[in-house]
């Protein structure tokens, strides 16, 4: 019997994965009770980063650069962030709630401005660059280019608000949503193969841990684990009915 | 038959987790029941090729962008493309875009070191930074004024100090840039910021959903190819095994004569990978098969 | 009240113009504002939110335990999981690194917090998803019409595509799936059952046929390996799909990102 | 307008423009970012000169978009049930484009809770979201004359973490069985968990996203499905003023052009190709994000 730390947490971890996966046999007290800790922990793990990799090197970093020696220098614009931020806080005075509508509006305006430039480029610009043709490539792959270009007129043809979707309109529109839909078809089962993957991931730690070296961790807990589902599925059912 | 396929259309979907647990688990334990040959994708064939041309001492910087959620996908790909660039002789450089990203990279450092292929140095062969947030402002940084965001290393040696940073200012000073990504930023920051712009080569291994996105990217050649999810990897893993074992054999410089080469974490998933798209496939035509029987006796 | 109303879309408007502006013109103090100190600022601005939002869940999780509200007894899990981690990340650390790099220390105890609870946590509701895509492909992927047909198809051939299997699945298979294909396109013009049944077996004995006399066993085209099959949709009416969906993207975010710098789309400030 | 008015604002002012930033005068305008100047220019001035055609009053006709006429029937459907509305926003912060057209939509769907004197509930992943969630729904509830109903708590913070916000939504809908579910915003890997589980709830889903990974998703578990363009478009839509209309007509022209130039530029590597002209039009759409 080995005891340390480390083995606490194997047991913790191979205790919480089994909990969260017990969703899979429907909604009941493990899951909620891992649901529950699952919030806590990553909200104040979200906050501490926040804290730490954010407001204190990036905000406070750069106002006290000696007290903090995040490595930037002192740059007195950034009191306009701090002034905002505390707007954001009258939040909780009633009376000057308003304030942090300037907050939120700096946001907005500022993520319309940069999203404007930044999707014309990559995202248009950068698209219509790529569907010139080489026509010194074999014919197959001519053939395809083609058929590429056919496919993002007739799937843009389908974005059209404007114009009602009947005759012509209607079918080029048509052969557009079949490409979309080979598109998706095609995402699908990228995620579904990625989703495998992760999950051989999480198999695989759980076969690690039921070795010896960590006191038969998974298994001694999945039977525990099972069994006390049962027992609780079992007395639910006898409630109910 | 039809009444067993009206029974299977109204299965309750706990039995579905169940086969698709098994079919996952099963061929974790016994990795000797189901083994199958590995077919080489044509992107995994590009970025192996873009790799394979490098020469002896070229630059190639490296990023990470995933964590351990991920990791199981993408991390082999980056042991994998790892053993490839030092059994080439090639320096390494390493930034990470995602909080997640220097643990990753260390981890997969740890990995190579601790299989004692190859007599690597850090600071001389390969150099970690560490974690820079700014996702996208920090690609372009890197393409412009590289020591201006990185004023040290992982280890908080100087970079000045370091005689694997001489020469190196911005992303052109790269032979080839290598992204591992899990999201944003990932492949297509680099595209859009550093790599398409200052065109330098670019590469990228990413997690199996975000192929769909990244691929106009690889059509229009601003990416040299892609890895894709774990079968990606445990291509890469086979084409790099073969590559050393034959490397091994001919006594190349950078290989550790006494070392075993192992085949990687990614190729023996893959017969569960397999078991388990094949069991899916399965449902979806039985699944098919109720809804026809199921329609045809509503008429 | 102006000040309460006005002011806000007076900050939006100018504030996305002068984001904008910042990658055109030749001042470099607008250039380093749009390039670095602007998303900065948000991200401080999000991080002084953060305490607004720990309230409200501290808040939310106390009221339900002091009311007694249904599920109460999970809340206390919440509230504890939190104040762990806050007292972990603020108050005690129980290693020599200073405060702010002691999160990515291995020996500290926020460290343990998150490499054996939150780690595990969050990777295994990830892994959930397998289970998820498992269902909904079973109940989805099912040929109600023509769009449906398409997505089923491209989904299973990437599925069996990129695997080792779909490599093992000899070209007859494939020719039958071609020919069924075909048939079932064609299935509703051809009204008499018989007729439709005996073409369809012909087809298929007449590809099959074909086959064995160019000797596709040796040599097998492309068009009939899955993996290739696959690889052509992904290169080719994936990557269309793909590129259109990018650029009806950009055109929604410039018109959207036009209607706020613009100040018409103001609902968001509240007006 | 007159037409005078019209040639002077959307042909003499873009001119204007263009001839100050070409001649480049003190240096004022950075070199090696024309074409996207030239495309912001125009794409503009595109869209506003169909907002303003369509303020002098000229009908612009409207595809109608199924899932937007869902909204309401949802809303009405939970009311008739009893039942909560439940709205999702997405998991990204407000500097998102998406996340904010999710809160411009959340803005009129609690206008219709607020008619139909439905529940609604929105759990948040980001704090400052949430605070912009709360100025929308309120302002809605406002409008329609029913600020009794609301109150803070409808809106609130679950966490910033991805999985964790899947989990913590999924236990709301697993244990309040909403009626009607919209997720609105940008949705990475959990859009599965969150549409499997609505779904599983028999809550109708009304989905709207630009993220194009994760449409399938919503496609295939959800009962309506705002693809790509088609949600940024909503906000829009649902507002129904001619204003906003119009700029959906411009958009769809500047769409238009983007096809005009996807051919010019093929055509013109053809001719490239022959030798029929020399000019390289690629050289033209080579851009320069960085300069």
């Amino acid at each position: 019997m080995i005891f340390n730390f480390e083995i606490i947490g194997v047991w913790v971890l191979v205790l919480m994965t089994l909990c969260i996966l017990s969703y899979l046999y429907g909604d009941n007290p493990f899951y909620k009770i891992s649901e529950h800790i699952f919030v806590g922990v990553s909200a104040g793990y979200v906050f501490a980063l926040v804290w730490w990799d954010q407001i204190w090197p990036n905000l406070f970093g750069r106002l006290f650069p000696e007290y903090v020696g995040a490595g930037f220098e002192f740059s007195p614009i950034y009191i306009i962030p701090l002034i905002l931020g505390i707007f954001m806080l009258f939040r909780l005075i009633p009376s000057l709630s308003w304030l942090a509508r300037i907050a939120i509006a700096y946001i907005v305006g500022m993520a319309a401005g940069l999203k404007f430039y930044v999707y014309i480029n990559s995202n248009i610009l950068m698209q219509i660059q790529n569907s010139a043709i080489d026509l010194s490539k074999s014919g197959g792959e001519i053939f395809n280019h083609i058929l590429i270009l056919l496919g993002v007129f007739s799937a843009l043809v389908y974005f059209f608000f404007s114009k009602e979707h009947k005759g012509t309109v209607g079918a080029i529109s048509k052969i557009g949503i079949y490409f979309l839909m080979i598109k998706f078809g095609a995402s699908f089962g990228f995620a579904v193969m990625g989703r495998i993957s992760l999950l051989i991931g999480r198999f695989e730690d759980l076969i690690s841990y039921s070795s010896y070296q960590y006191n038969y961790a998974t298994p001694i807990i999945l039977i525990s684990m099972i069994v006390i589902l049962g027992i609780w599925s079992f007395q639910s059912s006898e409630t109910k009915k | 038959m039809e009444r067993f396929f009206t029974i299977f259309g109204s299965i309750d979907r706990r039995v579905i987790f169940l086969l698709i647990g098994l079919s996952v688990l099963i061929p974790l334990i016994k990795p000797d029941w189901v083994e199958l040959p590995i077919k080489i994708d044509n992107n995994t064939q590009i970025v192996y090729d873009s790799i394979a041309d490098l020469n002896e001492g070229d630059r190639v910087l490296l990023s990470f962008e995933y964590g351990a959620s991920t990791k199981p996908e993408v991390h082999p790909m980056a042991v994998a493309v790892l053993k490839h660039l030092f059994s080439k002789g090639i320096k390494v450089y390493i930034v990470s875009l995602w909080p997640e990203g220097p643990i990753m990279a260390k981890l997969a450092m740890d990995e190579i070191i601790a299989s004692n292929l190859f007599n690597i140095e850090d600071g001389k062969d390969y150099v970690m930074f560490d974690y820079k947030v700014g996702g996208s402002i920090v690609i372009k940084n890197i393409a412009d004024d590289f020591r201006g965001i990185y004023k040290q290393d992982y280890n908080k040696i100087p970079i000045e100090t370091l005689p694997i940073m001489q020469g190196i200012y911005n992303v052109q000073d790269f032979d080839f840039v290598f992204d591992f990504s899990a999201g944003v930023p990932g492949n297509a920051e680099w595209v859009q910021y550093a790599c398409d712009p200052k065109e330098v080569p670019l590469s990228s291994g990413c997690t199996s959903i975000m192929v769909t996105d990244a691929i106009p990217y690889v059509e229009s050649g601003q990416l040299r190819g892609i890895l894709a999810g774990m079968p990606g990897a445990a291509e890469y893993e086979k084409m790099v095994y073969e590559y050393l074992s034959n490397e091994l054999v001919n006594n190349n410089k950078y290989i550790n004569q006494n070392a075993n080469i192992d085949k990687g974490k990614a190729f023996a998933r893959m017969s569960a990978q397999s078991v388990a798209h094949l069991l899916m496939v399965i449902f979806i035509i039985l699944g098919n098969l109720s809804y026809y029987y199921e329609r045809r006796k509503k008429g | 009240m102006f000040i309460k109303r006005q002011l806000a879309i007076i900050v939006m408007m100018s504030m996305g113009f002068l984001a904008l502006s910042g990658y055109f013109l030749n001042f470099s103090v607008l250039r380093e504002f749009t390039d670095r100190d602007a998303p900065q600022w948000y991200m401080i601005i999000a991080g002084f939110a953060a305490f607004l939002g720990c309230l409200n869940l501290l808040q939310l999780h106390i009221q339900k335990v002091v009311n007694k509200q249904k599920n109460w007894q999970y809340s206390i899990f919440t509230l504890l999981g939190f104040i762990i981690m806050i007292v972990f990340a603020f108050v005690y650390k129980n290693v020599d690194t200073p405060w702010g790099p002691h999160l990515k220390d291995e020996n500290s105890s926020f460290y343990w917090m998150y490499n054996f609870i939150y780690l595990p946590l969050a990777s295994t509701m990830f892994a959930l998803l397998a289970f998820f895509v498992a269902s909904a492909s079973y109940r989805a992927f099912r040929i109600r019409n023509f769009e449906a047909t398409l997505l089923l198809i491209s989904g299973v051939l990437l599925m069996l595509g990129r695997v080792p299997i779909g490599a093992i699945i000899p070209w007859w298979v494939v020719v039958i799936m071609y020919v069924s294909f075909l048939f079932a396109m064609i299935a509703s013009k051809i009204k008499n059952r018989k007729v439709f049944f005996i073409s369809f077996i012909c087809v298929n004995l007449l590809c099959l046929f074909l086959g064995f006399q160019l000797e596709w066993n040796t040599s097998t085209p492309l068009f009939l390996l899955i993996p290739s099959i696959q690889e052509w949709i992904m290169a080719v009416p994936a990557t269309a799909g793909s590129r259109a969906i990018m650029i009806g993207i950009a055109l929604g975010i410039v018109a959207q990102s036009f209607r706020i710098i613009t100040g018409r789309e103001r609902s968001i400030l509240g007006d | 307008m007159s037409n005078l008015k019209q040639y002077i604002y959307f042909l003499i002012i873009p001119l204007i423009i263009l001839i100050i930033y070409f001649l480049n005068p003190f240096d004022v305008f950075v070199d090696g970012n024309q074409l996207s100047f030239v495309s912001m220019l125009i794409s503009c001035f595109m869209i506003e000169y169909f907002i303003q055609k369509a303020k002098s009053g000229e009908e612009i006709y409207m595809r109608p978009i199924p899932a937007m006429k869902a909204m309401e029937e949802a809303v009405g459907r939970a009311t008739e049930m009893g039942s909560s509305v439940l709205y999702v926003p997405g998991i990204q912060g407000l500097d998102e484009i998406d996340t904010i057209s999710g809160i411009i939509i959340l803005g009129h769907v609690a206008g219709m809770t607020a008619e139909y004197e439905s529940d609604l509930h929105v759990p948040c992943c980001v704090p400052i979201v949430m605070e912009a969630a709360r100025e929308s729904c309120k302002e809605a509830y406002l409008k329609k004359g029913r600020p009794d109903l609301y109150n803070d708590r409808m809106v609130h913070y679950v966490t910033d973490d991805q999985f964790a916000y899947a989990a913590g939504v999924n236990g709301i809908m697993l244990r309040e069985k909403p009626a009607a579910v919209f997720y609105q915003g940008k949705f990475y890997a959990e859009s599965l968990i969150l549409a499997e589980t609505g779904n599983s709830v028999g809550a109708i889903q009304v989905a709207g996203t630009g993220s194009s990974s994760q449409i399938p998703f919503f496609v295939t578990a959800c009962d309506y499905v705002l693809i790509g363009e088609e949600f940024y478009a909503a906000s829009a839509y649902l507002s129904g003023s001619s204003e906003m209309i119009g700029s959906i007509k411009g958009q769809d022209y500047v769409k238009l052009l983007c096809m005009f130039f996807i051919g010019i530029v093929f055509l013109s590597s053809i001719f490239n190709y022959f030798g029929i002209f020399v000019f390289d039009i690629m050289s033209l759409f080579k851009i320069n994000i960085i300069n």
